[in-house]
């Protein structure tokens, strides 16, 4: 029952997207807002709520993470209200990107929901393949040749989380039989499984594909291009909704890794995201445009909220993961309006906004550039606190303390490159350049707006409280 | 959430004796800003955000308004943007209380045990079972001296404070490197404690250089707000020394001494906070008035602007330690404690840097007065040496207000020394240390003895009295015997006297940069206009210097220099490796499931040596490829 | 009391002739004709009866600062160590008052050189507090050194006591701190190898250049600020560095200390006739002399106790 | 017998990374996948399981039949050239492959050590992972990508069935629906020029 109402907006969504009248826009629109209301229903019921058996489960944390992705879906859609007026974009192609936004949403909605490795993947699959014509939908060719790359490099880095899932379930199958594909179920047996290594060798091969998927080191520039080449809502997309998908499959892959062995866990991850970090803020130093600039610097989130998560903090991560979610696709849906003079120049894009709505839009960006590197009262600065605290914590109970406490001062040395680059960034955008004026639409507006909101809805002391009881 | 203890509430007061006054001045400034509510937002924001540092009573809570601080600060600065260079002071200035930041929060979050919500107090227990109390204190001193302008973290600091408008810099100056320093009573003295004598030694000997290079600074400076920050600095590293030296005591176990010194340290803390104020408020003035930082360009604003000038006047002798001022007292203090430490018997790295450190600050005071001395001179006596500066007029009447009350203020600091000195006691006390009240005053207000072993006594009253009755019978006695006056110009050996015969500021300190140019390198640009090619004759000729920070140059650029490379090399491996993704995948996986086969599961250096040959091959043969 | 009276007033008085002895002194040493020792009198009393010119490009700081550049100086006067034994004396003043006051004397002399808005009154306050700036530490360091010798950091107190108990165990210390301390006497009083008060010229002034606008009443004031500075310094040495004669009675006690006087002002005289005035670049040699001695004397104390 | 299955399994892959023909790559491709589907009868004969005979037949179905057929239409359709050229040498993808056999050999030496069961199996399976991978960046056309990505499945399957016995149905269902929908996409982004990428 649930799940047909979760899964009814979408499939209405993938039908209209075929009528070739003026008004399905709307209509599609509509749809899109209308998948809020079953994952608000859902999010008051008593967790965890079996939708489809063991399969689909929702229990706190994917309701969290569902909710949050179809907030930043439906800001994405206001968005879309007026993306014509800054990228020419032709009706046909605007249906086409509902169609498979609807297919999208159906396999998030599945891989987000799924107590079942393999239904995780399936929908996490279903959603990388419909983002592919989702790049595509821009008829230049470099989107062409960047849907092809994502085609390829997505494909294999799914491969990859599959042949962990494939390798996972073989390590416990032998006593969970075929239920060991269920997380909850290997979760609590764990310890038992006779083979960890195998199962850790199923979770690094799983890990390295969902890792090569956010985006992370080596595929750092990767992911930034997809995203250049892109319209802009679709960059939205994969930073606010895909990579939820992504990050709370490994959210539940390394709760159960951490049972096995959680040394070999987090060591792995600690290196693999500060090589990460360390590349991506040398990146952002040099970054001159602003798509590439906001990719990077997801990139450089997603590495921090899996590490917040591996050192013991799901608090952390998930107020950090809500924070970015909500905050880059805000910031990428606003890149329409600032690359309105081209897309290389930074200086001067947050001048010459007049009247009330420009005025709206310069505050609401301004805010969301500072909130980005953490500083207060963004959220992101409360689940830094808090999660390079879990770090530090970690540092002090291992055997290499000051190793780890030199490890976490140069990842802090590191995100201050990144935070020396936004501030120049941001003081140039506002104080350098000619100002030229520049229009601001009602639709990108309402979708700031949004995600404002659900900003400082994420700070209400009711929200913190129930994300610190997640897990 | 709040604390609200004697400590608190002192830096409270600090912080709203301070801001009153800005207050004022800020609104007769105001017309002089064009965006008035962003200017306004911030300022607010601002002096709230430093009250929310002093009274937070957790990490979380101080960690928040620390940062908001920042940002406020940081948008302060921004108000009125002239130019690339307050872009670029605005930058610097937040990306180092950011670093500065970084630290605090480690500090913290060592020391909180992941828990953001503890106090102060309980955090003692963690910071003493830490297997490296060193590092916290480093990580501590880091922050918060950061954010103070301790030597080598203090380059920041000439370019946001001129950058700002007045009454903010005067904010930022006199009333926020304060707060920093609070958080250094209040960490040192409620989770780090106690000291290992290395601390106190090594805050001292940073304190003394501080002091030395601000001065230093201060007097190669032309721009009358940056002459001012870089005082600031000085007045910073006098105030460390003063802790350092309260520090010390304590690890000796002398504590009355160590309470008079840390007294001497507060006191000089409000001392620098109203001095600096003013003199802000007073270069403000200036700056309103003549549209010009550069002090070259004032001169003679004695006669259009008499009120200012004369507030100038008293803020810079107070701050230069002239007898009988306030900040002559806290001075004495700090070099009585300085005294109190000749019985020092074991030490032989005391014995060599106190010595250093009283030698760092006499000389700092001598450097201090002829930066005063330049910096009142120059920008108030003589002739006008510009336009501006001729058709500058007082300023109105709300910032006239403001920088009057200042002047009070230090007045009574002055004045009412014993009641402050109470009242700064009392914060030591509460802090579990010995009242030292009574030893300072044993008979009467009159007199304030030094706790050193036969330490010396001072009256600022009796002096200011005496200085006050002997200066009024001289004038009487010129008014009684009647001496007849003329009026003429002065003598300029024949010639007219005209504001370009006058002695410049890059004058001025021509001698003391000629002195110090092993520090200075200063780099200077002379145009000539020679006549008929001969060397010496020449009608027009002109002389610029600059002076570019040593450790600026040394440390800062540096830094930016190997991000720099590391950046470019990273961006060419970043663009190099786009066509090569799923090699890249490859190797990557090869290589993690090599090491966890390693290191998880049986370790041994052949099949170390093994993996990296393996993963050598790999990256050569797939990623990098052949070369065409 | 009455002998502290006296002493004050007989410094006061003596301040002027020691002036024009270590000129008449030096004159002899030249072969001319000395001055005689009443000179400075002479140019006082002149001095007062001439009407004042006021500078039209001055402020009302020309109008004050002399006033305020001599009574600090008339206050320290009341501040200096007892010359006769049992004599009151006051105690509640330290060194660093006495230095402060000194310094509070000099920064008004440097801002009136600065309120003339002639060239040479900025040259002279920058050369000044170039000076100052470099005489102050060395000031400081001696000082300290002395009142850790003597146990006070009471100036008064310091004299009484140095007489009581030679520092013989410092005699090093002592002795660089002596040395420094004269330095400093020749360097602060405007002396031969720092200035020549002696010459107009634009080379090598520095105290007559800040002065160089004042006329009548107010070049009175400033000249005996500084004959009152000198026999600051003077008296100051002669109490601290030539500890003895306190015990004697009165009478005896105020000969010993006049000559003392003359002696110290014998030295600097005989001192400025074998020296050449120095260039100005060339002065922090001397004077960093002056703050590696009070450096040294501070150090050896600290560290080898001698 | 499953052996010598496994065998030509990872012989056709072999043989499909040394090819330098777009044919004989799809004729590769389709005996590897054949391989797997009978691999999956077999062993699904074995163990008497429904779900897995189903999977071999839609395995040789769709993959060793339908996939191979449907590309060389499109080539056809699209005149992709024939030839392909390797992006590694040849000497150097010799002595590639064996290091990869060695490694995965290796790297399974614990796992044999843990469970008996189908150790080896997981070995053969990251191998022809690591081949599949080597088969993808060779090319630099988009055609043997796709070929090295539907090997790389190939690989999944294999071991989905030889290491765990197979997969609930509804995954194995799950991951053929979507291999169709890579097929739809692929063809979607199928475009007359800019056939390099």
């Amino acid at each position: 029952m649930m799940l047909t109402l979760l899964l009814t907006p979408a499939l209405f969504m993938f039908l209209v997207s075929f009528l070739r009248n003026e008004n399905a826009k709307y209509l599609l629109a509509l749809s899109s807002f209308v998948i809020l209301f079953p994952i608000v229903d859902l999010f008051t019921f008593v967790k965890p709520y079996a939708i489809l058996g063991t399969y689909l489960v929702a229990d706190k944390l994917d309701t969290y993470v569902l909710l949050v992705s179809s907030i930043v879906g439906i800001g994405v859609t206001l968005a879309l209200f007026t993306m014509d007026k800054h990228v020419t974009v032709s009706p046909k192609a605007y249906r086409k990107f509902y169609r498979f936004f609807a297919i999208f949403w159906i396999g998030l909605i599945f891989s987000i929901l799924s107590n079942h490795m393999g239904i995780y993947w399936i929908g996490l699959e279903l959603a990388t393949l419909s983002t592919v014509y989702m790049i595509k939908t821009n008829h230049t060719p470099a989107a062409h040749k960047e849907a092809w790359n994502y085609m390829i490099v997505g494909a294999i880095a799914v491969s990859l989380i599959l042949f962990g899932i494939i390798l996972m379930y073989a390590s416990a199958k032998p006593i969970l039989g075929e239920e060991a594909m269920q997380f909850d179920l290997l979760l609590k047996h764990a310890k038992e499984i006779p083979s960890p290594f195998l199962f850790e060798i199923g979770f690094a091969i799983a890990t390295i594909g969902m890792f090569v998927k956010m985006g992370f080191f080596p595929m750092n520039l990767w992911l930034a291009n997809i995203e250049r080449s892109s319209f802009y809502p679709v960059a939205a997309l994969f930073s606010g909704i895909l990579e939820s998908a992504v990050v709370i499959g490994f959210f539940r892959f390394s709760q159960i890794a951490m049972e096995v062995n959680y040394n070999n866990l987090f060591i792995f991850v600690f290196i693999y995201t500060i090589l990460t970090i360390f590349i991506v803020s040398f990146l952002i130093y040099r970054a001159k445009d602003f798509m590439r600039l906001f990719s990077l610097s997801g990139i450089e989130h997603m590495a921090l909220i899996v590490l917040f998560w591996v050192s013991g903090s799901p608090f952390a991560a998930l107020l950090h993961f809500g924070a970015h979610a909500f905050l880059k696709p805000a910031l990428f849906l606003s890149t329409g309006v600032l690359e309105t003079n081209g897309k290389f120049k930074m200086a001067g894009a947050l001048r010459g906004y007049t009247g009330k709505r420009g005025k709206i839009f310069l505050f609401l960006v301004s805010l969301f550039l500072l909130a980005i590197i953490s500083l207060p009262p963004s959220p992101m600065f409360f689940s830094e606190l808090y999660g390079f605290g879990a770090m530090i914590n970690t540092a002090k109970g291992s055997d290499h303390m000051l190793g780890m406490i030199g490890a976490v001062l140069f990842l802090l040395i590191l995100l201050s490159i990144i935070f020396y680059r936004f501030v120049s960034i941001y003081q140039s955008m506002r104080y350098e350049g000619e100002a030229r004026s520049r229009k601001v639409y009602a639709g990108e507006l309402f979708a700031l707006i949004l995600f404002a909101v659900s900003l400082v809805a994420l700070m209400l002391p009711n929200t913190l409280h129930y994300l610190k009881t997640v897990i | 959430m709040f604390i609200f203890d004697t400590l608190s509430l002192v830096f409270v007061a600090l912080i709203l004796l301070g801001s009153l006054p800005n207050l004022i001045y800020s609104t007769g400034y105001l017309p002089h800003i064009e965006r008035k509510g962003y200017y306004q937002l911030h300022y607010f924001a601002f002096i709230a955000s430093m009250l929310g540092v002093v009274v937070s009573a957790n990490a979380l809570v101080f960690l928040f308004f620390w940062e908001i601080m920042s940002l406020s600060s940081w948008k302060l600065i921004l108000t009125e943007v002239e130019g690339k260079s307050t872009i670029k002071a605005a930058r610097f200035y937040f990306l180092m209380t950011h670093f500065g930041f970084v630290f605090l929060m480690l500090f913290f979050l060592i020391v909180s045990d992941g828990n953001l919500e503890l106090d102060f107090g309980s955090m003692q227990l963690i910071a003493s079972k830490f297997a490296y109390p060193s590092l916290l204190f480093f990580f501590l001193i880091l922050g918060l001296l950061s954010k103070a302008g301790a030597v080598p973290l203090h380059v920041w600091l000439p370019y946001a404070h001129p950058a700002a408008p007045s009454p903010a810099s005067a904010l930022m100056s006199g009333v926020m490197l304060k707060v920093a320093l609070y958080g250094l009573l209040r960490f040192l003295f409620d989770v780090l404690y106690p000291w290992p004598l290395e601390w106190g030694t090594t805050l001292l000997i940073i304190g003394s250089l501080t002091s030395l290079v601000g001065i230093l600074y201060a007097m190669g400076e032309h721009d009358i707000k940056a002459l001012l920050a870089n005082s600031s600095i000085e007045n910073i590293g006098i105030i460390l020394i003063a802790f350092a030296m309260g520090m010390i005591f304590d690890t000796l176990k002398l504590p009355y001494l160590s309470t008079f010194s840390f007294v001497a340290a507060l006191f000089h803390i409000f001392n620098h906070m109203g001095f600096k104020s003013l003199l802000f408020m007073g270069a403000g003035s200036v700056l309103h008035q003549t549209h010009t930082k550069n002090i070259e360009k004032f001169g003679g604003l004695i006669s259009s602007m008499p009120v200012t000038a004369f507030v100038f006047l008293f803020a810079a002798m107070s701050i230069t330690a002239l007898p009988p001022t306030n900040g002559f007292l806290s001075e004495w203090m700090i070099f009585q404690s300085m005294l109190g430490s000749s019985h020092i018997t074991d030490d032989i790295s005391l014995k060599l840097s106190i010595p250093f450190a009283i030698f760092a600050l006499a000389m700092t005071s001598g450097l201090a007065i002829a930066t005063f001395v330049k910096a009142f001179g120059i920008t108030f006596l003589g002739l006008h040496r510009s336009t501006n500066a001729k058709h500058a007029t007082e300023v109105n009447f709300l910032m006239k207000t403001g920088m009057v009350l200042s002047a009070l203020y230090i007045a009574s600091l002055m004045l009412f020394a014993p009641f402050y000195l109470r009242f700064f006691d009392d914060v030591f006390v509460s802090l579990g240390r010995s009242s030292i009240y009574a030893k300072l005053f044993p008979d009467g207000i009159l007199q304030m003895h030094s706790l050193s072993v036969h330490g010396g006594i001072v009256s600022p009253l009796i002096l200011f009295g005496s200085l006050v009755l002997v200066t009024g019978l001289l004038l009487l006695a010129y008014r009684v015997f009647d001496v007849k006056e003329r009026f003429y110009h002065t003598w300029a050996c024949g010639y007219r006297t005209a504001p370009n015969t006058q002695y410049t500021s890059t004058g001025f300190s021509g001698i003391m940069r000629r002195f110090f140019s092993w520090l200075y390198k200063p780099q200077e640009h002379i145009v000539k206009e020679t006549l008929a090619g001969h060397e010496t004759k020449f009608s027009d000729a002109s002389y610029t210097v600059h002076i570019k920070p040593l450790f600026e140059v040394s440390l800062y650029e540096s830094a930016k220099r190997l991000t720099y490379i590391i950046s470019y090399w990273v961006y060419r491996l970043g663009h190099f490796e786009q066509t090569r993704y799923p090699a890249m995948i490859f190797t990557l996986l090869l290589f993690v499931l090599f090491s966890y086969r390693i290191f998880a599961d049986d370790f041994s250096w052949q099949t170390i040596i093994i993996e990296s040959i393996m993963m050598i091959m790999s990256v050569k043969i797939l990623i990098i490829g052949e070369k065409k | 009391m009455i002998l502290y009276l006296l002493t004050v007033v007989l410094l006061i008085l003596i301040a002027p002739i020691l002036l024009s002895y270590i000129k008449a002194t030096k004159m002899v040493l030249f072969f001319k004709r000395p001055i005689s020792l009443m000179q400075g009198y002479r140019n006082f009393t002149k001095l007062l009866k001439k009407e004042t010119i006021i500078s039209e490009e001055t402020s009302a700081i020309t109008r004050y600062a002399p006033f305020l550049v001599l009574s600090p100086l008339l206050v320290t006067v009341f501040f200096l160590p007892p010359i006769v034994g049992g004599a009151y004396y006051v105690s509640f003043v330290d060194a660093f008052t006495i230095t402060g006051l000194i310094s509070l004397s000099t920064f008004f002399l440097m801002i009136l050189g600065l309120d003339s808005a002639s060239a040479f009154g900025g040259m002279g306050s920058s050369r000044e507090s170039f000076i100052s700036a470099l005489v102050e530490p060395a000031m400081v360091l001696t000082i300290f050194s002395v009142s850790l010798m003597a146990d006070n950091l009471g100036v008064g107190q310091a004299g009484v006591n140095l007489v009581a108990h030679f520092p013989k165990e410092h005699m090093a210390s002592y002795l660089f701190a002596g040395i420094s301390f004269f330095i400093l006497l020749i360097a602060e009083n405007g002396r031969i190898p720092v200035d020549n008060t002696e010459t107009h010229l634009e080379l090598t002034m520095v105290h007559e250049a800040m002065i160089l606008d004042l006329t009548g009443v107010y070049l009175a004031i400033i000249e005996t600020a500084s004959s009152i500075k000198f026999v600051i310094f003077a008296s100051l040495f002669a109490s601290l560095f030539m500890p003895f004669g306190l015990e004697f009675i009165a009478p005896i006690a105020f000969v010993i200390f006049v000559l003392k006087l003359f002696i110290i002002a014998t030295a600097v005289a005989i001192f400025e006739v074998n020296t050449a005035k120095l260039r100005i670049f060339k002065i922090p040699n001397l004077l960093g002399l002056a703050i590696v001695f009070a450096f040294l004397s501070l150090i050896t104390f600290y560290v080898l106790g001698a | 017998m499953v052996d010598f299955l496994i065998g030509l399994f990872l012989a056709s892959l072999i043989a499909a990374l040394f090819t330098t023909r777009l044919y004989g790559l799809l004729f590769w491709y389709s005996m590897n996948s054949l391989m797997l589907g009978l691999l999956a009868l077999g062993i699904g004969i074995n163990i008497d399981d429904k779900a897995m005979l189903l999977t071999g037949v839609v395995t040789i179905l769709i993959k060793a039949i339908g996939i191979p057929y449907v590309l060389k239409n499109l080539s056809h359709k699209f005149n992709f050239a024939r030839q392909i050229v390797s992006g590694i040498k040849m000497q150097y993808s010799i002595m590639l492959v064996p290091i990869i056999l060695v490694f995965t050999f290796y790297l399974s030496v614990p796992i044999v050590d843990m469970i008996h069961t189908n150790a080896n199996y997981v070995a053969i399976s990251i191998s022809s992972l690591f081949l599949s991978l080597l088969l993808i960046m060779e090319h630099s056309d988009v055609v043997p990508k796709i070929i090295g990505f539907l090997a790389l499945e190939n690989s999944l399957f294999l071991l989905g069935t030889t290491a765990t016995n197979g997969m609930p149905m509804l995954v194995e269902l799950g991951i053929f629906f979507d291999l169709l929908m890579a097929i739809v996409v692929i063809n979607l982004l199928f475009h007359k020029e800019e056939m390099k990428i």
